[in-house]
């Protein structure tokens, strides 16, 4: 069975009832014994493939463990570790205040880990031989609610004077959010303008882009990476010159303001009654810069890596 | 015959031809869906035919394309089916009997009638809110295989109910006199008698109501499938995926691979469904030879 | 006749059908081991009353019943009345043939089989006594297990008599039983019909005057849910007593 | 009229002689509560719809909520209406592909197919059916639309018309089926009366068979009517996310099943406004069905024909 | 009304009946009239018309058994057809009666035999048979009984006269030897008159059955 | 066989017919032993026994009646029905006037008339008749039109043998007074033999009808 | 009456439903203006023949046709002939009365409609003259706008006859017109049928003998797809040439 076994409200402490016992007994975290055990995540579905990776390789040393990935977003997972469903949320945003209060509230404290970053991209069409770069003004003025950009030209004197398609992710999106608060700025209620072409999956708009002659449209890097024939990315110059997204640039913070961390937030109070938990979170954490690069994201530098394991260390010495 | 008004005549020409015209373009338009269909399975088989092996049909799912597989969404599909048939089954047949062979045929009839019309047209994802609300919150039973089962079992019912209540009700009221007439009392005759009867109807329609089981996507999604599942679900209580919850979340990945793999899954849960259509078809044929 | 017992005592029965009457005050006595015919147009309530005699009107929504109908002495509206131990003592055939779609054997065997009877060989026993009762034996015994529903519309209407005789009736009700069949099948139902009266008490509504001229001892004539006449059917149709009677038989009528 | 004074007596019916019918209390019991289960699910549905959605009506009034002309929630702006124009644009598109060509084949199947053609393809339609609706999404995204485009080059890559005619292509088997089992139900007698008084097979179809199986047809709209509404992943995918208040069929739109399953996938906090949004989209959608069932009965009473 | 053709086809059968009543009343006068004024034409007329009345039974036969086998009558219409045939083989006996009449006028003609006194008796025992005879069809077509029954008065009427009329000539005959002949003769024709009375008192037996289902002796 | 119980209520029918013509039979040969004997008892017997032959005559019409009214017969079975009621008229008719056979004795044993001369002729003629009774009946119930036909010779017997006793006796009457009272008696038993064979004549032409469906005339 | 013209000549017609001959070698006239009935057991080939004298069969996959069927003087047969004209000509009227769910005006309508009358008044007309011919008017002409549905069996299938008259046809086919009927209703059919002939060849089946006998001028009896005999109908029934017809109609049989 798995370790989530109720949808009582108030928090962990309650829940090892139906803990197969036999599993974990003395087996928890003992090197050179098998280990056992079920370990759930869920939340963003950008963070989803790092989270796919470090599971398929954490089983493949211990195939006593079942790691299982879900991406039901980045609300979901915190949605659902308030619920104390889950031993483990992956999130592509910082938990929000309410979400921490809810699930402070069901006696649980979520740790963050930041595993690395995600670079939107903003990317224009293959075809597109006018657009060299794009500053963060310009981004705003195009994309802002009251935006009246209509053609290239509205952007830049000199563009083409063809129609501005864009597309984008949809409101639900934590990239939607990111980019307003990178670009537009972080007032309350502060929203893109609505006539973009939305949509939740990013493999969607980058067909949209990549049909689109005179598109623009911004998304996860990772899924320009895998359509470069298809695309172009539009440097970004946030002051300090144009900066195109790359893993080094992402990695090492040149490409602002568009690189998003990437975060999990591993659920403390179930490692208590989950053996694997920790053992799992662990080697997360020791592998997570490979994971992030496998996951065609950008890792940070070592020694963030290394305040990660010592951060989890200091938390986890109790269990 | 006798004597032909010659106006009438060449009317009936020009009906004639009128009639041959109205043949020909509803042939023509009979013809779109089947054209449709063949598109759409020949665009399929050539996305992802290349990629379908028997070790995509026996691996677990992976990071890596070329290890990825269909097992543990294959496994997770005939759990839920496992558990959903009995479940819309028994209950769908139950239902359908008690209104049309117990339930007097008053207003609360027909609002029960009425509301199940109603359910059948409810937008599945609405089944996925409530089945998260209730299975997997109210009654504690996480995102688990029996929560997502309970789900699509509330959503096939009411196909269930319809088509069995419509079998019941095709089978002629003489035969149910008759019994009565021999002194069987009422279950006697529903279960030796109407049921009999009435059953390729039923099968047919529970047939058709798994395979509409089958490939729902969306309630499960918001009930919690999960993308990753890289072992056999053990028992109801474990979490799951299913074939088409895999299919879609391999075509929101970034890899042009995995979108191989989603047709090749595609390929799969057709196959899947044209066998138990097939089915279904051999049901109806057999039983309306009959009648 | 008059010797024998009265099998069918009707007293004063009134039949609404929600608030429509369709039965008044009907009073007539059925001796045992005899044939009678109810006949009377369309729409007069022949099917009506010969389902009030084995409660087939209980399934019926909203039917009242006042008067009192004993059938062998028991007042069938009682509460004691079990209704499927009556409808057993008191069989029916319908108007269409409607056989099971089992087995000829599965046929015959459902009623003895649902009254409990579970003896290979006891049923066999009651199967070939009542198609042998029918005269269907002959012609079916090799094919009792096939589809009842493939025999000829004449062979299924005997079928469905001798599904009634299976369970052991007293009494024997036949709604049209010939209507939808040719008349050849029509002439062998009758000879049964007439054989059957040795050991049956037959009651048979028909459209068809002659028929019921034919092979009934006794003839009833309702119109408009009233029994209008009652009598020895050669004299029903060679000199009835009541006009309208007269007026019905001989097609003066509507 | 002679009496026949001496009675047989024959107590065989009499109460008490009789056993084993304890199955007709138990199983009618039984069988209600299995009929309370569908009754039950409409409660349980309404209920969920009604609570979880009351936080959001706490911020969003109901008059706000049904009168916006805009959709964003970032911006605080929840007005059903162009979620509603949404559904309702590709909805109609899907009637536009589904009602003609389903009716045709139906009449096609029913009237003139001889047998043989009849029992193969009617089943390969229905095939149509049972194809998941993701499957359709991306035919839709990734065939349908380039093709479209080629004939309409100023169309966006998500639009309205793309879903909507392989949702139209998707419910054409239930169109065609049901109608064709209504159109096969009218009694073969009224078809030879028509063909005796020197009726062309057309006109047979056209002014007897299809008159008289109206109620089953129509029937077969409506159910095809609400499947399109309540149809999620072909919009979800080739559609847009794109809530807008339009009727063009050549630019992306939401509808209201789109705009849930991408939330309910998304990032957004759950305690958030725009998460509770959901269940008021999804109460407005449960309504929008019920009417559309209502009016099914309807108009099926209404144009029920007894032959 | 229901069944017109029908009641069309049983109209038509009683019209021949009365046809047939008609000539049959016509062949009883006429051949007794013969006899009185020993009209040789005359009487050998109503032999020849018997042939015709004999076609017309023979119709009645078929129309009878045409209208069993097709309208499949019962009660009352049934005993009205099935009695038109006895009445119409009734008055098919009264023709021959008649003819027999009139071939006794030939033999008068041809013997040369003399009626020894003017027929008074026997023409009113002929007309008295006559009338019963046309009561009788009236009473078949209108179904009256009180006429039918009122005919048996009649009959008794014409049998005493026969036997007065009987005795009579056995007089005559005793007195003279040539009136032994002819008074034989008349005494026969008596007697067929006689039995003319009969038939008819037989048709309104039968009309007694039609309308009550009971046979009735008026004899 | 289909359509037993029509079948048997046929056969009963017939069976009344033949018990019918045989008491005809009966009391022809009576009446005329009767007459031969003067023995008035045994002519009472025949007069007496009349009333039983219109009984069965009656119940022959009824049963044919209920046949109709009830088995719809067509055809030959209707013909042979609907001549049966003929067949027995014609019996009764031949019952009456062995009757008044059996009347006549009464009046010879009464009157005290006498046999001028030992019977012979009129015997003959009597078993003549009673011959053609019994054929008649035999041909209706096998069927057989070849035995009805050839009754036609014998009714021709049958007239000559009346037009001979009727001259003879004429001429006893003009030989002798006292015998024109019996001779004119005889003259009508005479009279009544021809009558009965022409009513077996009759009989013979029915089996022809039913049979084959045409009327022959055998008179 | 054979100085009528001949309006139905079948010459040596066989048909086969398969490799099955359901019809052998008939031959026979049909005068106009006349009642022709055809008679026989079940299955001996009577709807058969009828549906060959307006090609309904070819709506039947696999039936074969040989020989030759004249209707006023054409072969309906032949490949010039225009089937849907035919059947205006040989209007057919069915066992169970079929009118369409359509209003009683909409019934008689509907055939002038398909022929191309488009004007209400002269569709009021055909209306009203076919309504009349079957005796219906008085009892429908108030509510012409009703449902059809709603009439009683009897006034269904004169309904139906009206429909047929509509298109104006030169011969009737009636195939068991009163089967379903009561006996009253059944008497208002047969006399519609002799007053029709007056105007229309009529050719009707039938299972009931006496109803052949009643309303015939000529009748066919069928066996085993044979003609067995065509006859005035007063002979066929008081005098059949063929002992087979005898024995058929006087119930001898099977
Ligand atoms: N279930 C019912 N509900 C209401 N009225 C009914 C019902 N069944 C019959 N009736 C009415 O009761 C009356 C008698 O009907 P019933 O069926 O007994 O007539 P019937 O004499 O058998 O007629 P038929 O000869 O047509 O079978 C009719 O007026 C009929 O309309
Ligand atoms: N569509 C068909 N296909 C094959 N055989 C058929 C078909 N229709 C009729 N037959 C056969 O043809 C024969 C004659 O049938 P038909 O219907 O003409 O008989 P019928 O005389 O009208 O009988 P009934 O009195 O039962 O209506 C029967 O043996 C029947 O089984
Ligand atoms: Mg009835
Ligand atoms: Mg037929
Ligand atoms: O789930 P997302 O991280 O892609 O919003």
């Amino acid at each position: 069975a798995c370790s989530q076994s109720s949808g009582t409200e108030d928090g962990g402490a309650s829940e090892e009832n139906s803990e197969p016992s036999e599993e974990s007994s003395g087996a928890a975290g003992e090197e050179g014994e098998e280990l056992t055990g079920t370990v759930v995540i869920n939340g963003s579905s950008t963070v989803y493939p790092v989270g796919m990776i470090a599971a398929e390789q954490f089983m493949a040393e211990h195939p006593g463990v079942n790691v299982t990935v879900g991406d039901a977003g980045s609300g979901a997972g915190f949605e659902m570790y308030a619920a104390g469903e889950i031993d483990f949320s992956e999130a592509s945003r910082p938990i929000k205040p309410e979400e921490k209060e809810a699930i402070k509230e069901a006696g649980m404290t979520p740790v963050e880990y930041t595993l690395g970053y995600d670079g939107i991209t903003v990317v224009v069409n293959a075809e597109n031989d006018f657009v060299d770069h794009l500053t963060v003004e310009e981004l705003k003025k195009i994309w802002s609610a009251d935006s009246d950009v209509q053609t290239w030209a509205d952007v830049r004197d000199g563009w083409p004077e063809e129609e501005i398609v864009l597309y984008g992710p949809g409101t639900e999106s934590g990239t939607y959010d990111f980019f307003i608060e990178a670009i537009i700025g972080e007032e309350e209620g502060a929203a893109l303008r609505s006539d973009y072409t939305a949509n939740a999956d990013d493999n969607i708009l980058v067909q949209g882009v990549a049909g689109d002659p005179y598109s623009l449209g911004f998304f996860g890097y990772a899924y320009y990476a895998e359509n470069q024939d298809q695309l172009k990315a539009v440097p970004i110059d946030n002051g300090d010159g144009p900066v195109e997204p790359s893993i080094e640039t992402i990695s090492d913070e040149s490409y602002t303001p568009l690189s998003r961390p990437l975060f999990i937030y591993p659920n403390s109070e179930k490692m208590k009654e989950n053996p694997a938990l920790k053992p799992f979170v662990q080697f997360y954490l020791e592998n997570a810069k490979q994971f992030v690069e496998e996951a065609g994201y950008a890792p940070l530098d070592d020694a963030h890596y290394e305040e990660l394991l010592q951060k989890f260390e200091e938390a986890h010495v109790d269990v | 015959m006798v004597n032909q008004d010659p106006v009438l005549v060449k009317r009936a020409k020009t009906r004639r031809m009128k009639n041959r015209f109205y043949q020909s373009l509803f042939f023509a338009a009979t013809c779109v869906g089947v054209v449709v269909l063949v598109v759409l399975i020949v665009d399929i088989l050539r996305k992802g035919i290349g990629v379908l092996n028997w070790d995509f049909l026996t691996s677990f799912n992976s990071y890596r394309p070329e290890n990825a597989g269909l097992r543990g969404a294959i496994v997770g599909s005939i759990w839920i089916i496992a558990m959903t048939a009995p479940l819309t089954f028994v209950i769908g047949v139950c239902s359908a009997i008690y209104l049309e062979e117990y339930a007097k045929k008053n207003r609360w009839t027909r609002l029960i009638q009425l509301n199940i019309s109603n359910l059948a047209g409810v937008p599945s994802i609405v089944y996925g809110l409530l089945g998260l609300a209730l299975f997997a919150r109210g009654f504690g039973l996480g995102r688990s295989i029996l929560a997502a089962a309970l789900t699509l079992t509330l959503l096939v019912l009411p196909i269930i109910i319809v088509a069995s209540r419509e079998a019941l009700a095709s089978v002629p009221d003489s035969l149910r006199h008759a019994s009565y007439a021999l002194g069987a009392t009422r279950w006697q005759t529903i279960y030796r008698v109407v049921l009999p009867r009435a059953f390729p109807g039923i099968m047919t329609g529970t047939i058709l109501a798994l395979s509409r089981a089958i490939g729902e996507t969306a309630p499960l999604l918001v009930v919690g499938a999960m993308a990753y599942v890289a072992f056999s679900p053990r028992d109801v209580f474990d979490i799951f995926t299913t074939i088409p919850i895999q299919i879609y979340n391999w075509t929101s990945l970034p890899q042009e691979e995995f979108k191989q793999l989603a047709s090749a899954g595609i390929i799969v849960l057709l196959v899947l469904l044209l066998t138990l259509n097939a089915f279904a078809i051999l049901m109806r044929n057999k039983y309306q030879k009959r009648s | 006749m008059d010797q024998r017992n009265t099998m069918v005592r009707v007293r004063h029965l009134n039949l609404y059908y929600g608030n429509t009457q369709a039965l008044s005050d009907i009073v007539l006595d059925v001796p045992e081991r005899s044939v009678t015919a109810l006949i009377g147009p369309s729409g007069c309530g022949k099917s009506t009353f010969l389902r009030t005699l084995n409660r087939m009107n209980d399934l019926i929504d909203g039917v009242t019943i006042e008067g009192e109908v004993r059938i062998g002495g028991v007042d069938i509206y009682k509460d004691d009345v079990d209704v499927d131990m009556l409808r057993k003592s008191v069989g029916m055939v319908f108007q269409a043939p409607n056989p099971f779609p089992k087995s000829i054997f599965g046929n015959i065997a459902y009623g003895p089989r649902i009254h409990g009877i579970r003896q290979k060989r006891e049923l066999e026993h009651i199967v070939e006594k009542s198609l042998r009762d029918v005269g269907l034996w002959e012609e079916v015994k090799d094919r009792l297990d096939d589809s009842a529903t493939g025999l000829s519309g004449g062979q299924q209407q005997r079928l469905c008599i001798a599904r009634s005789l299976a369970v052991n009736p007293d009494v024997l009700l036949m709604d049209e039983p010939t209507s939808a069949l040719d008349p050849i099948s029509t002439a062998k139902i009758e000879e049964l019909v007439q054989q059957l009266k040795e050991q049956y008490t037959i009651i048979i509504v028909t459209h068809n005057m002659q028929q019921a001229a034919r092979i009934s001892d006794r003839t009833a004539f309702f119109l408009n849910g009233e029994l209008i006449e009652y009598n020895d059917t050669a004299t029903l149709f060679s000199n009835p007593d009541n006009p309208r009677t007269e007026d019905y038989i001989s097609g003066r009528f509507g | 009229m002679a009496h026949y004074e001496i009675e047989r007596t024959h107590p065989s019916f009499i109460k008490g002689s009789h056993k084993g019918r304890k199955w007709d209390k138990i199983v009618p019991a039984f069988l209600f509560v299995c009929t309370m289960i569908s009754v039950l699910t409409t409660v349980g549905i309404v209920l969920t719809l009604v609570l979880e959605s009351l936080p959001f009506f706490a911020d969003v009034s109901v008059l706000q909520f049904l009168t916006t002309l805009r959709w964003s929630p970032p911006a605080g702006d929840f007005g059903i209406l162009p979620l509603v124009s949404g559904t309702l644009l590709v909805t109609v598109l899907a009637m536009l592909v589904a009602l003609p060509i389903g009716m045709m084949s139906a009449i096609y199947l029913s009237e003139y197919a001889p047998d043989r053609v009849r029992r193969i393809v009617k089943p390969v339609l229905e095939i149509l059916a049972g194809i998941p609706t993701i499957v359709y999404g991306f035919f839709a995204l990734t065939f349908v639309t380039p093709l479209l485009r080629e004939m309409i080059p100023d169309m966006g890559l998500f639009n309205a018309l793309g879903a909507g005619v392989v949702m139209g292509i998707m419910i054409i088997p239930l169109v065609s089926s049901l109608s064709e089992d209504a159109m096969s139900a009218v009694p073969r007698h009224l078809r030879e009366a028509a063909f005796a008084l020197g009726a062309t097979r057309f006109e047979v179809a056209w002014k007897v068979v299809v008159p008289a199986a109206l109620s089953g047809i129509i029937s077969s709209f409506v159910l095809a009517l609400s499947r399109a509404v309540g149809e999620t992943m072909i919009v979800a995918i080739a559609a847009g996310a794109t809530p807008k208040l339009t009727f063009s069929p050549l630019e992306s739109i939401q509808t209201m099943t789109g705009y849930i399953v991408q939330v309910s996938g998304g990032d957004i906090s759950y305690g958030s406004v725009d998460y509770k949004s959901i269940f008021a989209v999804g109460i407005t959608l449960f309504g929008m069905t019920l009417l559309l069932n209502l009016l099914a009965q309807f108009i099926a009473r209404r144009f029920k024909e007894d032959y | 009304m229901q069944r017109q053709s029908f009641h069309a086809e049983l109209q038509a059968l009683q019209q021949l009946l009365l046809d047939l009543g008609e000539r049959v009343e016509i062949a009883i006068s006429q051949s007794i009239l013969s006899l009185k004024n020993l009209n040789r034409k005359q009487a050998e007329g109503v032999i020849a018309k018997d042939v015709e009345i004999d076609k017309m039974e023979e119709r009645i036969d078929n129309g009878v058994i045409k209208l069993i086998a097709t309208q499949q009558p019962v009660a009352k219409d049934l005993r009205r057809i099935v009695t038109a045939m006895t009445i119409a083989s009734d008055m098919e006996r009264m023709a021959d009666l008649a003819q027999n009449i009139a071939e006794i006028t030939v033999v008068f003609v041809e013997k040369n035999l003399e009626l020894f006194k003017p027929l008074e008796d026997l023409p009113r025992m002929a007309r008295l048979s006559q009338e019963m005879v046309h009561d009788g069809i009236n009473s078949f077509i209108d179904g009256n009984v009180g006429l039918a029954k009122k005919m048996a008065q009649r009959d008794d009427e014409v049998d005493r006269l026969y036997h007065q009329i009987v005795r009579e000539l056995t007089e005559y005959m005793i007195d003279r030897r040539e009136w032994i002949e002819p008074a034989t003769q008349l005494a026969f024709v008596a007697r067929h008159l006689e039995r003319i009375a009969d038939h008819a008192t037989n048709i309104a037996e039968s009309v007694v059955f039609i309308e009550t289902g009971k046979r009735a002796d008026l004899n």
